[in-house]
Formats: C-alpha cells, structure tokens, sequence
C-alpha cells in the first residue's frame, strides 16, 4: 500500500471503502435489472475499475470538473450523485441524472461539476479542453479532470486535445483508464506503444503511470498529479486496472481467457483496500461489515427509488431539443 | 432457396467474395478476433487470417481512409463503421475522398471502397448512437449509398458493392439482423441503384427502404385486410436513386406515401416527394405524404424514444389520408 | 443607413458583441495574426488580444470540440471553420455534440457555440474546397443553422446568434463577402428562424438563400424587365425553416422556384418543394421549380465549374416554364 | 554539404540541378499566369522547398508511391511528370495531369507513381498508410512516401495514421516538410512540440530531423530513411526548409518579418547546391549555365503547349463521377 495516505483519518477511509462498495453493489444490481430488461441501450460496468474513479476523485475539489466516456456510473457517484438519480436515469425515469434521455451512458451531474458520460470514443476530450480554457479564461482555480480509456488514445481527437492543452497549458488532468482492452482489442492490438503514457511525451507533457488496483496509490498519484496541473498546466496520468466484466453485457468474451480474468479477479481493488484497512490500519471487520450492510440498504433504496419514479411526460420529447421549446405540429405530429 | 436471416445474407456475400477475390479485405473494430459487433464477420478470422480480417484501432478516420489508400493501389477493401454515427468521424474521407477521388483527378485516381455501416434506432442507445442519417451520405455525387431491406436484397446488393468500381457506402439497420427471407442458393448479384416492388398493389404507393421496408409491408398487410392495396416500392439504392419504378406505381395509384426512418425534414421523403410532383404533376390526386422520424435527438427512455420513431400504425394513418 | 460589406457587416457584428459581453471568444485558423483569411477578424487580435482571439492549429475537431467545451463552461465562442469544406472534419462534434448535449442530459448540459464556416463554390478550388452543403448540416435537430444573404442580415444574424442559448452553424458564402448593401448606424438583432421577404412580386415566388438571395434578385430585375414580377423569400435560416412567409407569398402566386447552390438532390429545394406542395396543394397551378448545382464534385477548370453551378439564367428558365 | 553522396556521378549531378531549377522556374512562371488570371482557385509554390523534394526522390524507386499535399508541383516534377502536363493542369487544360478537373492542388500522374496532391490537411495521411498497407499486403517491394507540412502534424489524422503504421509496420516514409509555419502560424504556435520528430517518440517510431537547404543531405538522410522503411516499418523524416513566398498568392504576410524571409533566402538551396558543384565538385559555370537554359526552354515550351491546349469538352463535366459516365438529364440539366 502506497504510503503518504496516513494523513487520511479513518473517517476518510471508511468513506472511501464505502464509496468503492457503494459503486460495486450498484453494478451488479445493474446487471440483474439489465436482464430483467428494465435497463435497456448499452451498459457498461465499472466493476474492477473502483479504485481509479474513487482514488483520483478524492482527492478533487469542487471546483474542479469531471468529464468520462460511457463507463460512468462509478465515476457519478465519486462526484457525488446519489445513487437514486444514477438508478433512476438507467431505468430511464423523469427523476434520473438526465431525466431519462441519457440513459447509462450519459449521467450528469452539473451541480456536482459532473459533465457526463459521453459515448463517441474519444469526443469528450476536446470538450474537457474547451472547459479547461474556460476556466483559464476567467481566472478560476478549478481543473478539469478527464478519464477515458486505453482504447481511446488512438483516435484523433486524443491528439487535438491533448496537443492544444499542452499547447496552451490548459488545466487538464488526463486520466487514461488502461484496462487492457477496447472492447476485444488488446492494447498491443491497437496501440503501437503499449504504455499510454508514453504518448505524453509526443507532447512534451508530463506524466506517469501507475496501477490502478489500490486505491491509495491511485490517490497518491492523483495528489501529485493534480498539483502539477494547478500550477503548470496539462499531465497524463495512465492508471492500469482491469475490467471484470465484460466490456458491456452480451460480451462474449472471445478476446481473454477465463484464467486470465480470475488473476486479475484475485487483485480486487475492494479487496485489497479491505485488508489493507484491517491489517494496516486496525479497523475492525465489524465496521466494515456495517459499512456494507448501508451500502445494500442504500442500493436497495435506490432501486426503490427508481422503480416508483413516474417515466418522463410524453411531452418531455419536444423540451430540452432548443432553449425554447419546439412545438410539435398538430397535423403530422412533427415537430 | 434457402430462408437466412439478414446477418446471415450479409455474412455470406462477404465469404464469397472474399474466397472470390483475394484482393477483397475487411477492416475495422472488433471484426475479426471478437467476430463483429453483430456477429456478421464470425469465424472469418480464423479462416482468412489477420492479413485479411483486421481489426484496427478506434480511428474511424484512418480506417476509412486506409481504406480508400489501399483501394487506390488495387486492393477491394470492406471497411466496417461499428454504427454509422461514427461516420461522422470518418466524413471528410467518405464525402471529400471516397466521393472525390476519381473526378478530382480526371479519373486516374478511383477508391473502390466499401464501407459497411450499421444504422438505425430503437434500442435504447441515445441520441448519438440512434441515427438514421442515410440522406446526409446520399447528398454527395461521387458515392453510391445502399440501404438493404431484405435478406435477398442484402447479399445481392453487398456483392455487387464489393465488385464495384465505385465507393459505396452500405447500410445495414441494426434492428434487421434477425429479420428472414429467402435467399437464393447459387450465386447472384442485385443491381445497384435499381428500385424493386417488394408488393404490388393499386390503390397506394409506398416508397421506402431499409428497415421500414418491413415496417411498410407489415402496414400493408394491415391495410389489405380493411380492403386498400398499398403497393411497396423499395429504393434500395439512395444514391443512384431510380425513380422509375416509383414513379411507374405512382401513375398507376396516383397516391404516395414515402416512409423513412430518419428525420422528416431534409430527409428521403423529401427528395423523393419533390421528383413525384416534378415528374408525374398531373397523376397527383392526393398531397403526398411522409412518414418519418421526430425531429428530435432520440432519448434513452423506450417510450419516448418509441413515440418518436415512425411505426406500421403512422403509415397506415398516411395511407388512409391519402386514398 | 450605412452602406456596408458582407465582410464589414460580419466584422462588426463581431467586434460589437466581444465588446459587449467578455464571454465572447474567437477560435479558428489564422483568425489572429493573419486577420482571418478573409480579413474578416482583422485588428481584432490587436485590440482584443490573444487570450479572446485564439490562433488555433490546424485541428477542427478541437477547434469545434474546445469551444463546445467552453460554451458548455459559460463561454460564448465563436469557432470558424476556414471553410465549411472542413466542418467534415468536425462533423461529430457539430452533430453529435453541439447539435445533442442539452437533449442528451435533460438540458442540464447545453453549448451555445457560434460555428462561423465560409462555403460556397465558384472560385475554381476544386471538387473538395467548393461545396455547399448546408443542407447536411440542417437535417440535424438541436443545431440551428443560418445562411443570409445580405450584410443588413449577416450582421443582424450574428449578433443574434451569438446571443442565442442554442448552438448556431453560421454559413458565410465566400463571394459574398464584397457585395453591399444597407446596414442600419444603431444596433439592432434579427431574429433566428424567421424567412424574409426581400423582393415583394406577384408573379410567381423565388424561394432562396445565402449567395443565391442575390443571384435570384438579379434574375428578378430581369424578368421584371419583360414584366414578369417574380417576389424573392429568403429563407435566412435552414434550421429552424420558416415556411409562414414562403407560403403566404405561394398562395398569392401560385408558382414557385426555388434556388440554391448546392447539388439538387437531397437539398435545401426538396424540403421546401415538398412542404409547399404539402401545405398549400390546392394553390398549385404549376410543378414547382428547383434550380440547383450538378450533380458533380466542382472541378477546377473554370467553364466547368461554372456550367455546374446554377445562374440568374437558370432561374429565369425556370420562372418562364411556371409562369 | 554532406559526404557519401560522392558515389553520384557528374550526369546526375546535373540532373539534380536542372530538376531543382526547372521547379523554381515553372513556379515563378506560374505566379505570373496567376497574376495575369490564367491560373485560378489557390496557388501554393514550392520556392524554396526544391532541395526537400528533389533529395528525397532522387533515391526513391520506380516502385515506390509518393502521395502529397496542394503543394505539389515540385513533387510531381520530381515524381517524373512533365513540365507540360503540370502547366496544362494549372491553366486547368484537357491535356493536363488531371485533365483540368483537379487544378494545382490536385496534380496526380499515377503512371509515375504520384498520387496526388491532396487540399484537405493531413487527409493524405491514411491514405498513404492504405497504399503502403495494400503493397504489404500483396508481397510488393515498393514503400509509400507521404509528404505534409508542419501544420498537418497537429491534426486527428496524422495521429491515427502514424499509429497504425506504426503498428501494422507499413512501408511508409512521412516526409515532413517543416517550413516554420503553417499558412501564419509559426510551428511553436501550434505544436506543442517544436520538433515535430520528437512526435514520433509517441508510437515507437525511429526518426530523424536533417536541415533541408541543401539537396545532397537531404538525399543521404532519405536514403537512410529508406533502407529502414524497407526493413521495418515507417520512419519520420522532419526536414527544416523554408517558403520564399507566401503561403498561397495572396498572402499579405503579416506573421513575419522580410528580414527573416532575406535571411532564409540568402540560403538558397539552389545556390548552395551550385555553390557545391562549382567549387567541390569542378563542375564549369557554363555547364550548369547550359541546364539553365535548357530550364528556360523547357518551361517556355510547357507554357506555350498549356496555352495552346483545349480546355476539357463540355461532356467532361459528366465524366470519371462513376465508372459508368452521368447521364444528365434532358429536361433540367440535371443528373
Ligand atoms: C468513435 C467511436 N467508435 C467506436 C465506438 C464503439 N465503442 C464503444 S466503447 C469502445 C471501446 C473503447 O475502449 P476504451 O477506450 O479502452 O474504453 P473501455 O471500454 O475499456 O473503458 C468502442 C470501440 C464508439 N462508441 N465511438
Ligand atoms: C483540414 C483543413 N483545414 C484547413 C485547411 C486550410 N489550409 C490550407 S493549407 C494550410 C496550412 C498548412 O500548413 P502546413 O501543413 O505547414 O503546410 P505548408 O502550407 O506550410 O506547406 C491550411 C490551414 C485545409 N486545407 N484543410
Ligand atoms: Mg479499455
Ligand atoms: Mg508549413
């Protein structure tokens, strides 16, 4: 375990560890509610990743925004959206993040500086770009922290982006989410450097890579990382960690083997996080179990939550397509 | 014949030709080791190898554009759009150089590519991965724009996509897959840029293609049972768009409806309403009608996204309007 | 009244807003030290400075991209694409991203971006540098798409657009930028959405836009030479598309033409031919008229070029066949 | 001037020379039909830049494909294509390379193995990396050489087309021709990278960066280049030239200063190469006097065969759309 994180109180710990478990339980019950058919679209779980969204994210402030691809759930709730509205807007309800128009892959949360989930691999780089030259603009203090994966490092957008915030010394925290994969396409498939952050150097940016499996490591470098961008601009900070699932449901598998998936399986970040609370840190097993038994209760009240919500007003259709609304036509029923 | 499903029709037309013509290759995402996000490519890359099934990078603009490279040097290649949103991140290599090469250059220069995208809306996918954006392709001369709405049609139609001398984009609706058909057992080519009566009829006509093909004959099957035969004409091609076959039917039921899925206004119906009423102005006995989507980003929630997107009940409606 | 250039209208439309709201930016390709390529943002980088006029790389899918990023962060950019030619280049984040954000997060998330693209063909640049493909763009719900064809308008459409929550596609014509015309002394808005009478006739309706706007007036002043009044409505903006004045004008005349630049199928002229004939069928007297481009990739020789691109000539063929 | 080169023989010398003076002449030829309106759309002249392109494709093969971008004429005539056909293209005559469709960006003689001259920045790139791709494919000897500017480097497709490159190990050169800006802006900009070899460091890709005035070390670099494409893959080549005349006819050049522009231009990398077969090589004046001439006919004669061409037939306005030529239709004109 990393050190430097013994400042951490165990109040702060035990948030962590629950907001990793937090993230977990409601995955899974994602995937049930997935096949029960009552999340439709695509859904992507951040089962195994916990570590990196809740490491780099506790150590945020704010002020600073928080922009990810489709893989968001995990990352909404470290941003501070409750758990209810990430429910509500995957079973596509009036109440959810995005009022059921996003769906899995578009929560947001712009109260708590969350900018979505975006679905076009790479597209939302250029968007933490332009925010971040906001915010230089008019002088705040906050920094925009943008994850993406492995896969999306290859796209041209990656190298816009990341070329102009060098260029124009953008606060931008670039997070690379190395899993390993794109969908079924290892890294070394897609990707003629397997270290992600090898890129940087193309840039002229500073970065570095860690695993991403203990959640205290990952905040370490997230600390570092972080200071760097308050002061001198963009860094890339490449966390390596897993995806135990399959890339979304209905993933064959046929890239990776069972044994494989079980190695990293071994290394789970809640895991690892748990012993090391225990062992390291003298919490009792008890509390950690108490810690739990809310977490169930709070994804049970979710569910709860999003199931009783009424689905959005038929004509929730026409809002929210301009700043005025867009009166559809009677005759064709068009708008 | 034998009845395939549409994957099934798309995945063949793709094994023959490429047992055909070594010069035929696929790129694209997840094509080979995962076998197609729809499955279509399955077992190809075990049989013809790395060389010719390759899976890239998510970089739609360099595998199209690698694409139009090595067809330019004298390959076939197939390259495969996940969906056809992300086209949108391959545009300037499909309108600016698939479309341009060979007048740009007096014709020395050709890319005979095929890009194979999968569209469509319906499955809860949101706003940017529900499109149905087939007319902004088919505005471009220089591209050919196919978009299947039979198995038969399908496998003819890739086939002679892929033996084209010219770049096509192929358009498969992701909702089809599992749609069946009959298929012919031999080898066969369908004409590109050839409309087809898929139903005759001769009260109505119905002009559509691709996924309301089946929307529009399940509406006339609605239709023939309270007495009005809707006669269907299937474009199939968008780009060339033949109108004889629409046009022969509309003289004959001087009554159309044109039913797309994609948005309503710029849309098909748009283009092909106009030519009707230039072309065949005095066998006009009722205002044309369009069938369309919503002019709305399509949401995630099913209802929403449901009452926006066109369906058999919206044709009928037009069709009762106009007969 | 001032008599302005198109160029000089645009540029105080500009200069006026950043002066006004420090939220204003300006983004694009030389729009700095060089002054815009067509010296549209001239001097801007000397008095506004490098932090509101930012010289960008050659990169427009972060051009588009930032500055939907900073209007989604409380900014009000200005992105200019050098050309619209290049907008494929950034096509995602002008359909997918600009266009959908506020619908996509329940409107949590919106970007008020300006997107200023120079377009149009006539100037021999060949097959990828000469299109005018505004109608791709307006296929699109949740962009707003402007094109005038007046300074009086460019300038009072800027302003509005640059106010405006939505995110706007602002299309220049390149020819344009010399013509004059008037422009009131004070500040004044035009409204985004609304079409314009700009010739009043009685003869017959040219429905137009952008460059074709004066092109169509010239055409007018000729047939009105031979005592044909033809009354000219500038549609001003693609999306939203306000057929009001379009059809109160067609219901006095009953013939229209419509006249654009862009190639002939799928455009601007299927759309509104097919809500006139929608909307006011029984006031048809004769087929409506499109008067568009060839549907070719421009080529670079100059007779060519100018055989494929529609002319006052044209127009006026059309209006004596419906009149 | 570099050594190793001494293995050229005097004939080839002279050849080299006559090549780089005929681009020189036939470009300021064309900026004076340009100004009489002969030559239309945008006009980009390679003055300066001779030595970049002459040294590179004097050690390329037959078999090699050579792809660039609007900047193009001196490519071509050093590809092979002759004075006329690139003359007849830019008075966009039947009898030129593109018979009048493409103009001076779109140059293109495939029997040489030029491939265009291509206007949208960087969209060359991946085509480049398609041909080299079908030449690996099919077991062929020949290696693409891509040429771009500085300013192509900082745009989606670059990144993406030297990735997969990379990855694929195609047999491509990428030429960039670093004249210090792209149309105003100076590369650092818009790089966040001043040497743009240093981008190569991104992918794992070897490179190099050589000063591009002086033809005979722009040869030997290439040659370099070559043997290791022809290896193992694709290799960055970053030459430093510089543009005598603006960006395009027209350019008013307010982004430098004509002190800078005299400095570069006392560096000529025609003089230099004279100044070398003069005094190392014992060439006489009158000889390199005699291509001059030779030049001058030569481009005399490309004018006067471009003047006196015709311009293409109406019908060519309908033809190489399709395989099958456009029928316009009788009634609007239309196809
Ligand atoms: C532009 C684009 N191309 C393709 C896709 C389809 N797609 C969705 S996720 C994905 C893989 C992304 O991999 P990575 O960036 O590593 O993220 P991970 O899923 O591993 O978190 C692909 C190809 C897409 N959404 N957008
Ligand atoms: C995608 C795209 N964006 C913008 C332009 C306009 N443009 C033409 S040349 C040029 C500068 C290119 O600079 P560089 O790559 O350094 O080449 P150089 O002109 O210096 O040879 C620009 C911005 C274009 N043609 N294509
Ligand atoms: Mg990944
Ligand atoms: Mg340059």
């Amino acid at each position: 375990m990393a050190s430097g994180n013994s400042k951490l109180d165990k109040q702060e710990l035990l948030r962590l560890y629950h907001e990793m478990v937090l993230v977990r339980r409601l995955e899974e019950r994602s995937a049930i509610l997935y096949q029960e058919g009552k999340i439709g679209g695509f859904l992507h779980l951040y089962i195994g990743q916990e570590a990196v969204g809740t490491g780099i994210l506790s150590v945020r402030r704010p002020e600073d925004r928080v922009i990810t691809a489709y893989r968001d759930h995990g990352i909404a709730i470290s941003c501070g959206t409750s758990a209810r509205a990430v429910m509500a807007e995957l079973l596509g309800k009036a109440t959810g993040t995005s009022k059921g128009k996003g769906g899995s892959m578009h929560l947001a949360d712009v109260e708590n500086n969350f900018w979505g989930g975006h679905a076009i691999v790479g597209a939302h780089l250029p968007l933490a770009a332009g925010m971040a030259l906001a915010d230089k603009y008019r002088g705040e203090a906050g920094v925009t922290i943008c994850f993406f994966g492995d896969g999306a490092t290859n796209i041209g957008y990656f190298h816009e982006a990341l070329n102009l915030s060098m260029l124009w010394r953008l606060p931008v925290l670039w997070v690379c989410e190395n899993n390993l994969y794109g969908m079924g396409t290892a890294v070394e498939r897609a990707s003629a450097v397997s270290q992600i952050r090898q890129k940087a150097e193309g840039y002229g940016m500073p970065n570095a890579r860690v695993e991403g499996m203990d959640v205290l490591e990952v905040r370490q470098a997230a600390e570092k990382a972080l200071e760097a961008v308050r002061g001198n601009g963009p860094f890339l900070l490449e966390v390596i960690t897993y995806r135990f699932r399959g890339h979304s449901m209905g993933d064959p598998e046929r890239y990776r083997t069972s044994d494989e998936v079980q190695k990293y399986q071994a290394n789970d970040p809640i895991g690892i996080f748990r012993r090391h609370l225990i062992e390291e840190r003298k919490i009792k097993v008890e509390e950690l179990d108490t810690e739990e038994t809310k977490v169930e209760e709070e994804v049970e009240d979710a569910v709860r939550f999003a199931e009783s919500s009424p689905e959005p007003a038929p004509e929730e259709l026409f809002r929210d397509i301009y700043a005025d609304p867009v009166v559809p036509q009677p005759d064709t029923g068009q708008s | 014949m034998a009845i395939l499903t549409f994957r099934e029709a798309i995945s063949q037309a793709l094994w023959e030709e490429m047992e055909r013509d070594p010069r035929v290759l696929i790129m694209g995402e997840e094509v080979g080791v995962w076998g197609g996000t729809y499955a279509v490519t399955k077992g190809f890359f075990d049989h013809f190898g790395p060389e010719r099934v390759l899976d890239t990078p998510i970089a739609e603009g360099v595998i199209v554009g690698a694409a139009n490279g090595a067809a330019m040097a004298g390959l076939r290649p197939v390259a495969e759009l996940m969906t056809i949103n992300f086209a949108f991140l391959a545009m300037d290599q499909i309108v600016n150089h698939s479309a341009k090469l060979r007048s740009m250059f007096g014709g020395q220069i050709t890319a005979p590519v095929v890009i194979r995208a999968v569209g469509g809306g319906g499955r809860q996918l949101g706003a940017t991965h529900s499109q149905t954006p087939d007319v902004v392709f088919a505005h471009f001369p220089g591209l050919k724009v196919v978009a299947p709405g039979t198995p038969h049609d399908a496998k003819g139609l890739l086939k002679a996509a892929i033996r084209s001398e010219d770049p096509v984009l192929f358009i498969e609706h992701a909702t089809l897959y599992q749609a069946k058909g009959e298929v012919p057992e031999g080898e066969y080519l369908e004409p590109i840029g050839v409309s087809k009566i898929q139903r005759p009829g001769r009260d109505v006509t119905i002009v559509t293609y691709s996924k309301m093909l089946q929307v529009s004959l399940q509406a006339a099957d609605a239709l023939a049972r309270e007495g009005i035969e809707a006669e269907v004409v299937d474009l199939r091609s968008l780009r060339p768009l033949d109108m004889g076959p629409v046009l022969e039917s509309f003289r004959r039921t001087n009554r159309a409806v044109i039913a797309e899925e994609g948005w309503r206004s710029y849309g098909i119906g748009s283009e092909v309403a106009a030519r009707i009423y230039e072309e065949a102005f005095d066998d006009v006995d009722a205002p044309i009608e369009r069938v369309a989507q919503m002019e709305v980003p399509l949401p995630y929630n099913r209802d929403l996204e449901q009452a926006a997107l066109p369906k058999a009940d919206d044709i009928i409606a037009a069709v009762r309007r106009v007969v």
